[in-house]
């Protein structure tokens, strides 16, 4: 690996005026799980690291039922799924957090790493899209908010500016009769990229026969996690039914724009957004009318 | 039912037992070192660049900024090679052979695979030597490559050596070709066979490039000393095929080259090349320190040797009762780079299980622009097994035979003569598929959603070299030395041979491995051979030992050796009651009777182990998504005699894991140049805890007549049978044959897509 | 009378002795084996010896014993020899 | 020349205090600046768990931790598992069970064991295995390994 000086600023200010005073030589590091791998492959290398862990907001989780959740950007995987109230709360969130990785990984990966590294494939992106996160990101113009359906933009590439970084995401709080579900698939049960992923997450009304609304997105179908908007729009209002979920998966599907390669085929893939579209409905409804 | 059985024929005092290893302390404190763990003082660390391209021209190689880089102390390339400044005439001998080994080190004029070595550097860390690697000009010009082992069988395929023409067993073909090399083996009459047949069945098979997945990478650290002595420290093997290769690359006397074993972790047949150690000992005589280089996750897949992929025709002829009248198989297995792929002992293995009359097989070794490949646990078996044991699923699924029966009815046995000529002395087939016949596991019933194969495999077992020597310390505690590489357990099992022949206890048996120097040759730990001829030599050592206590006791007794006997641990008189010594009061006493004793034993057993397996493998499918979990496997294995049956069960239950992997999940993504996508544990994905169930085991016992314990050999033919085993399995469930391994979500999806179901 | 020893001709070779499969000899080891097939069938020596040995990727095996002194491996009276592949090893 | 820091850090009950260039992972610190090569090196991107250890608490892989992370962490390692009163529940699992063949997973997998039963000690096979998921073994097919770690988790 190329050398470089490790920077570990204690506050965002700090932060920010050192992104600020490094320009486009620096990199920010959070768990280093995807970043190490890569600097170490030669890609991406930089001549200053910014450790923002330090970062008392980072590693912010902060949870009320009427506000939400706010998540620093640096929050570890394993807090969230340890945490009861949260994957009570956000069970969407806590299929995702749960199978990054290996639990090694879980130990330092964090949701906010996740979503800067921008891979397609990036397990927490789409249930974080259907739950309707919000990114909260510093610079030095200050900060700004960020649906996170608009983070990613290219394989590999975000949405923030030079200097600026991610501080922490935003979830709206869980209303009534809602449930989420991650799901992806891949050929062995851990440690493996998904092929294809879907987060659904649905609001049903107070009978649980009926959906209120729904949000769909898709990873490893497109060079960005896809937000399959009109599939979550076509369920609000109708009854909960195979043909109401089969017609959402079918809009999912032709969302999906995939890429035939190691990983799977366009048809596969294509296919198996169809499939975990239904089942991750599926697991959703059944959350919500449980809740 | 217990989920681990031993189905004993004899019983021993110490062999048999399941004592804790004795290496097993340092190993579960972190104290055992490895190759990698080899830290001399002022060493160097070195860097190998390697080809980017499949198949590439070097026209010229630019090290000068490398050289002037801070930190880095020699740059060298194929250049600094023996084969670059001797003359063909000085070189003598086999020309042809030192180049492909000394190119296989490092390229000279033509790389063939990417990950090719072109050039390494020595410098003060592994960051600098990366850096100053990367700043190596190489000017290539790219060549058409060839990949696929059937595309560069056909004429007028891009040729990888221009002067490489087929061998067909001695006789050397006219024009150059990919085909390397070309057996044929038949007994009886082939063609009346299947006429003879009520149903001949005839099918084409495929399997993918896998690798052996050993977790520790390929580590070396030489030392050329400025009295010209030359050693290595490194993770082998075979510690006297690494002096081979070196002496042989650098044109060194084997006597120059001291290899010091260092704990291994894993091997599996990869760790038999040895791809660094030439490399660190020219850095090393270059700086006059020593060098230690350790290669990457990626080198280690893209660099070392995997197992060929293949391409099988096989073809069956049976008649309505299930008895086979004829067999015929084509094999053609990529080599990668250089000649070499273990095609021939597939010819052995193919249908070795089975008593025909009448069979022809013929394999092919095929160059392609690949690493080249190298022993994978069983080297050519898997595939063949795979191919054949589908095969004859396919035909009891036809002829509505039960998988067990159809192989007891056919199942080879004492008297058996293969295809390739030799008959069978005491095998334990039949004993194994009747252990899976009453086994619980064949007996419940299949879950719904599951599917369950049944499939057999063979590996021969044969010898080879191996030295031991044994001295007894004055307190009864016997030092047993060898050369054979202890990978999984083998220090217990020779040390629980050498106590059970010495009739003392196994903790009064301290073994250590040793370097080339230090012990008689010694061929590698592999084939499954160490338990067994490592044992041959141990067992031999100790009656060796047995007769200089004897004579001592001679002599203190003052009586004639003819009359003294050693019987289970004690040195008694023969007609004398009073006269008796234990192995411990004799021990004690060599001081004064002529000091210390050693035993020692070469041996070269010839015969072989013949191993056999049957493994049960329960799948269950997701039909929407092809996802396959294993979820019940069975593993049925002849070990003559386990040793230390633990590790005999940790071979069978690993064997079958590296099965299952191969089977379901394992191969190497290339481009259509040969360009490797994934060479990384994430995305070469081979199983976890997560993916598996216990691996249920039963050991069959059918005592090998060429050892005294009865011991055979374990650790190749466990990875035979799994890859059938589970694609029947997956038959039994979807309704669509497998055909190509491996069997992957995609391909259970295509399949039923083709065939309209799902 | 002297038991022959009975030689079984590798399939590739049996084009050298005219379909003859196995036939037999009075041998006393190896070497005189092949000098015996040599003399009956001129040519084939050079495909079983490389170089004065048993040709690489090819074992001879007596009795079912593979040889381990190459020429100088004893053949017996009725003893069965083979010319069979090499067989390394795995892990 | 580049930067060097100094780092000190609570190392199997030690404080320690060690030089290292920030590109450095704590796996290379530990192996080859501390001399402590129980952390085994298996594919230098965290997709073995070989380099394993317990830090504040979690198991990470340290070949994707840098050494300047250890700055304040209390890092245990396998040198750090026995005590002078013997070999930890774990490891003697491990021999009498015969959950290792080569060894070279072996570290990882008793650091990442210990830090499952240091949380769940009842832990069941189920939860065995998934939470060993991220340490490759490729001798022993898990069996015995799993069967080790569920010996110890029942004694307690």
């Amino acid at each position: 690996m190329e050398p470089f000086d490790f920077l570990s600023p204690s506050s965002i200010d700090e932060a920010v005026q050192t992104l600020a005073s490094k320009g486009n030589q620096a990199r920010i590091m959070a768990g280093g799980t995807d970043m190490l791998v890569q600097m170490r492959a030669g890609r991406g290398t930089a001549p200053f690291v910014v450790d923002i862990k330090d970062i008392p907001e980072l590693n912010e989780v902060s949870y009320d039922a009427s506000k939400g959740l706010t998540l620093g950007a640096a929050v570890p995987c394993y807090r969230i799924y340890e945490d009861k109230t949260l994957s009570d709360a956000y069970p969407g969130l806590m299929d995702a957090a749960s199978l990054i990785g290996g639990i090694q990984i879980q130990g330092r990966a964090s949701i906010g790493g996740n979503i800067c590294n921008a891979a397609p494939s990036g397990d927490s992106i789409p249930i974080v899209i259907a739950l309707g996160g919000i990114c909260n990101i510093a610079g030095a113009n200050g900060t700004r908010q960020l649906p996170v359906e608009e983070m990613c933009t290219a394989p590999g590439r975000n949405a923030l500016e030079e200097g600026e970084f991610l501080v922490s995401i935003h979830f709206p709080a869980p209303q009534a009769n809602s449930g989420a579900n991650y799901l992806r698939f891949i050929p062995r049960n851990e440690m493996d990229i998904a092929v294809a992923g879907v987060g659904s997450s649905v609001q049903l009304d107070a009978s649980g026969q009926n959906f209120v609304s729904a949000r769909i997105a898709l990873a490893s179908v497109a060079p960005t996690p896809v937000f399959a908007k009109e599939a979550g729009d076509s369920l609000a209002g109708k009854p909960v039914n195979e043909d109401t979920i089969q017609a959402a998966s079918e809009l999912a599907q032709s969302a999906a724009k995939p890429i035939s390669d190691m990983r799977g085929t366009v048809r596969q893939r294509t296919h198996l957004i169809g499939v975990l579209t239904r089942r991750t409905l599926n697991n959703a409804i059944e959350r919500a009318r449980g809740a | 039912m217990t989920s681990n059985q031993v189905l004993s024929e004899v019983e021993f005092n110490v062999v048999g037992k399941r004592p804790v290893r004795p290496d097993g302390v340092d190993k579960v404190t972190g104290r055992a070192q490895y190759g990698g763990d080899t830290n001399l003082t002022g060493t160097l660390q070195a860097k190998v660049l390697r080809s980017p391209h499949p198949h590439a021209r070097i026209k010229s190689i630019d090290t000068s900024k490398a050289e002037s880089f801070p930190g880095v102390r020699a740059v060298i390339t194929a250049k600094d090679l023996p084969l670059a400044s001797l003359s063909k005439e000085e070189l003598g001998g086999d020309y042809t052979a030192l180049k492909f080994a000394s190119d296989h080190m490092m390229a000279s004029d033509k790389v063939l695979f990417k990950g090719h070595p072109v050039a390494a550097v020595a410098a003060i860390n592994a960051h600098v030597a990366q850096s100053a690697m990367d700043l190596i000009d190489v000017d290539y010009e790219v060549l058409d490559s060839v990949v696929d082992v059937r595309e560069a069988m056909k004429p007028g395929a891009t040729l990888i050596h221009d002067e490489l023409r087929t061998n067909d067993m001695g006789e050397t073909a006219d024009q150059p070709s990919n085909i390397a090399a070309h057996m044929r083996y038949e007994i009886g009459d082939v063609t009346k066979g299947f006429a003879d047949a009520d149903l001949v069945m005839e099918k084409e098979f495929t399997t993918a490039t896998v690798h052996q997945g050993y977790i520790e990478p390929h580590n070396t650290t030489a030392f050329w000393n400025s009295d010209g002595q030359l050693n290595l420290w490194t993770s082998t093997q075979g510690s006297f095929q690494v002096r081979a290769t070196v002496s042989n690359i650098l044109r060194l006397p084997i006597s120059k080259v001291k290899v010091t074993p260092m704990e291994i972790g894993g091997g599996f047949g990869g760790k038999i090349t040895a791809y660094l150690d030439a490399i660190c000992s020219i850095l090393s005589k270059k700086t006059g320190t020593p060098v230690k280089a350790l290669m990457s996750r990626t080198e280690v897949f893209e660099a070392s040797g995997p197992a060929p992929a293949s391409w099988m025709r096989v073809k069956i002829g049976v008649k309505n009762n299930g008895t086979m009248t004829a067999v015929e198989t084509e094999m053609a297995m990529d080599a990668g780079a250089y000649p070499g792929s273990p095609v021939m002992q597939a010819i052995v293995c193919a249908f070795a299980c089975y008593d025909v009359e009448n069979g022809r097989i013929d394999g092919y070794d095929v160059v392609v622009n690949k690493p080249k490949t190298a022993a994978y646990r069983a080297p050519g078996a898997p595939q063949a097994a795979f191919a054949v044991e589908s095969l004859i699923d396919e035909i009891c699924l036809n002829l509505k035979i039960d998988p067990i029966e159809f192989r007891l009815l056919n199942a080879a046995k004492e008297g058996t003569r293969r295809i390739e000529g030799l008959v069978a002395r005491k095998i334990g087939f039949v004993e194994c598929l009747e252990a899976a016949r009453t086994h619980d596991h064949y007996k419940s019933k299949v879950e719904k959603g599951t599917g369950r194969g049944v499939a057999a495999g063979y590996w021969p077992n044969r010898g080879f070299q191996s030295s031991v020597v044994m001295t007894v310390n004055y307190d009864g505690v016997v030092s047993l030395i060898m050369g054979s590489v202890d990978i999984g357990g083998t220090r217990a099992s020779i040390a629980q041979q050498t106590a059970e022949t010495l009739g003392i206890a196994y903790e009064d048996v301290k073994p250590t491995v040793v370097d080339t120097d230090s012990i008689g040759y010694t061929f590698i730990t592999g084939g499954s051979r160490t338990s067994f001829a490592t044992g041959l030599a141990a067992i031999s050592a100790a009656e060796d030992v047995k007769q200089q206590m004897i004579s001592r006791a001679a002599k203190i007794w003052d009586a004639s050796e003819d009359d003294i006997e050693f019987v289970a641990g004690m040195i008694s008189h023969k007609s004398d009651e009073e006269l008796k010594l234990s192995f411990k009061d004799l021990a004690r006493q060599t001081a004064t009777t002529g000091g210390s004793i050693s035993g020692r034993s070469s041996v070269d057993p010839t015969g072989e182990g013949n191993g056999y397996a049957v493994h049960i493998a329960d799948v269950a499918v997701d039909t929407e998504t092809g996802k396959t979990d294993v979820t019940r496997f069975t593993a049925i294995q002849d070990a003559g005699k386990a040793v230390h049956p633990s590790y005999v069960e940790g071979q069978m239950q690993g064997g079958a894991v590296q099965g299952i992997g191969w089977a379901l999940n394992e191969e190497y993504f290339f481009d259509d140049t040969g360009k490797m996508l994934n060479s990384s544990f994430l995305d070469y994905r081979m199983p976890t805890t997560l993916d598996l169930p216990m691996i249920d085991t039963v050991i069959v016992e059918v005592a090998n007549p060429g050892h005294p314990y009865g011991v055979r050999g374990v650790g190749e033919v466990a990875i035979c049978p799994p890859m059938a085993a589970v694609a029947n399995a997956v038959t039994g469930v979807t309704g669509h044959r497998m055909n190509s391994l491996p069997i992957t979500p995609g391909k259970i999806l295509e399949a039923g897509w083709e065939n309209g179901k799902s | 009378m002297l038991e022959l020893a009975t030689i079984f001709i590798p399939t590739m070779l049996q084009e050298i002795t005219h379909g003859i499969k196995k036939l037999e000899l009075d041998a006393r080891n190896v070497r005189q084996v092949v000098d015996e097939l040599e003399k009956a069938y001129p040519g084939i020596q050079e495909r079983l010896l490389d170089a004065d040995e048993i040709r690489e990727g090819l074992a001879v095996v007596v009795d079912g014993d593979v040889s381990v002194m190459g020429m100088l491996t004893k053949v017996g009276e009725q003893s069965e020899v083979h010319f069979v592949p090499a067989i390394g090893g795995g892990g | 020349m580049p930067t060097v820091t100094q780092v000190q850090t609570t190392l199997n009950g030690e404080v320690v205090n060690f030089l290292c260039e920030p590109r450095q992972s704590l796996l290379e610190c530990l192996r080859d600046i501390l001399g402590m090569t129980g952390t085994k090196e298996g594919c230098n991107d965290g997709n073995c768990g070989a380099c394993t250890l317990i830090m504040d608490g979690r198991i990470v892989n340290s070949c994707l931790v840098l050494g300047v992370e250890a700055e304040g962490k209390e890092i245990t390692t396998i040198e750090g598992m026995a005590s002078p009163e013997g070999l930890h529940p774990l490891q003697q699992s491990f021999l009498e069970n015969a959950a290792l063949q080569c060894g070279i997973c072996t570290p990882g997998f008793l650091l990442a064991s210990k830090g499952l039963l240091d949380k769940e000690p009842d832990a069941d096979e189920g939860r065995i295995r998934h939470w060993l998921a991220g340490n490759l073994c490729r001798c022993t097919g898990y069996d015995k390994i799993v069967r080790a770690v569920l010996q110890v988790s029942k004694a307690k």
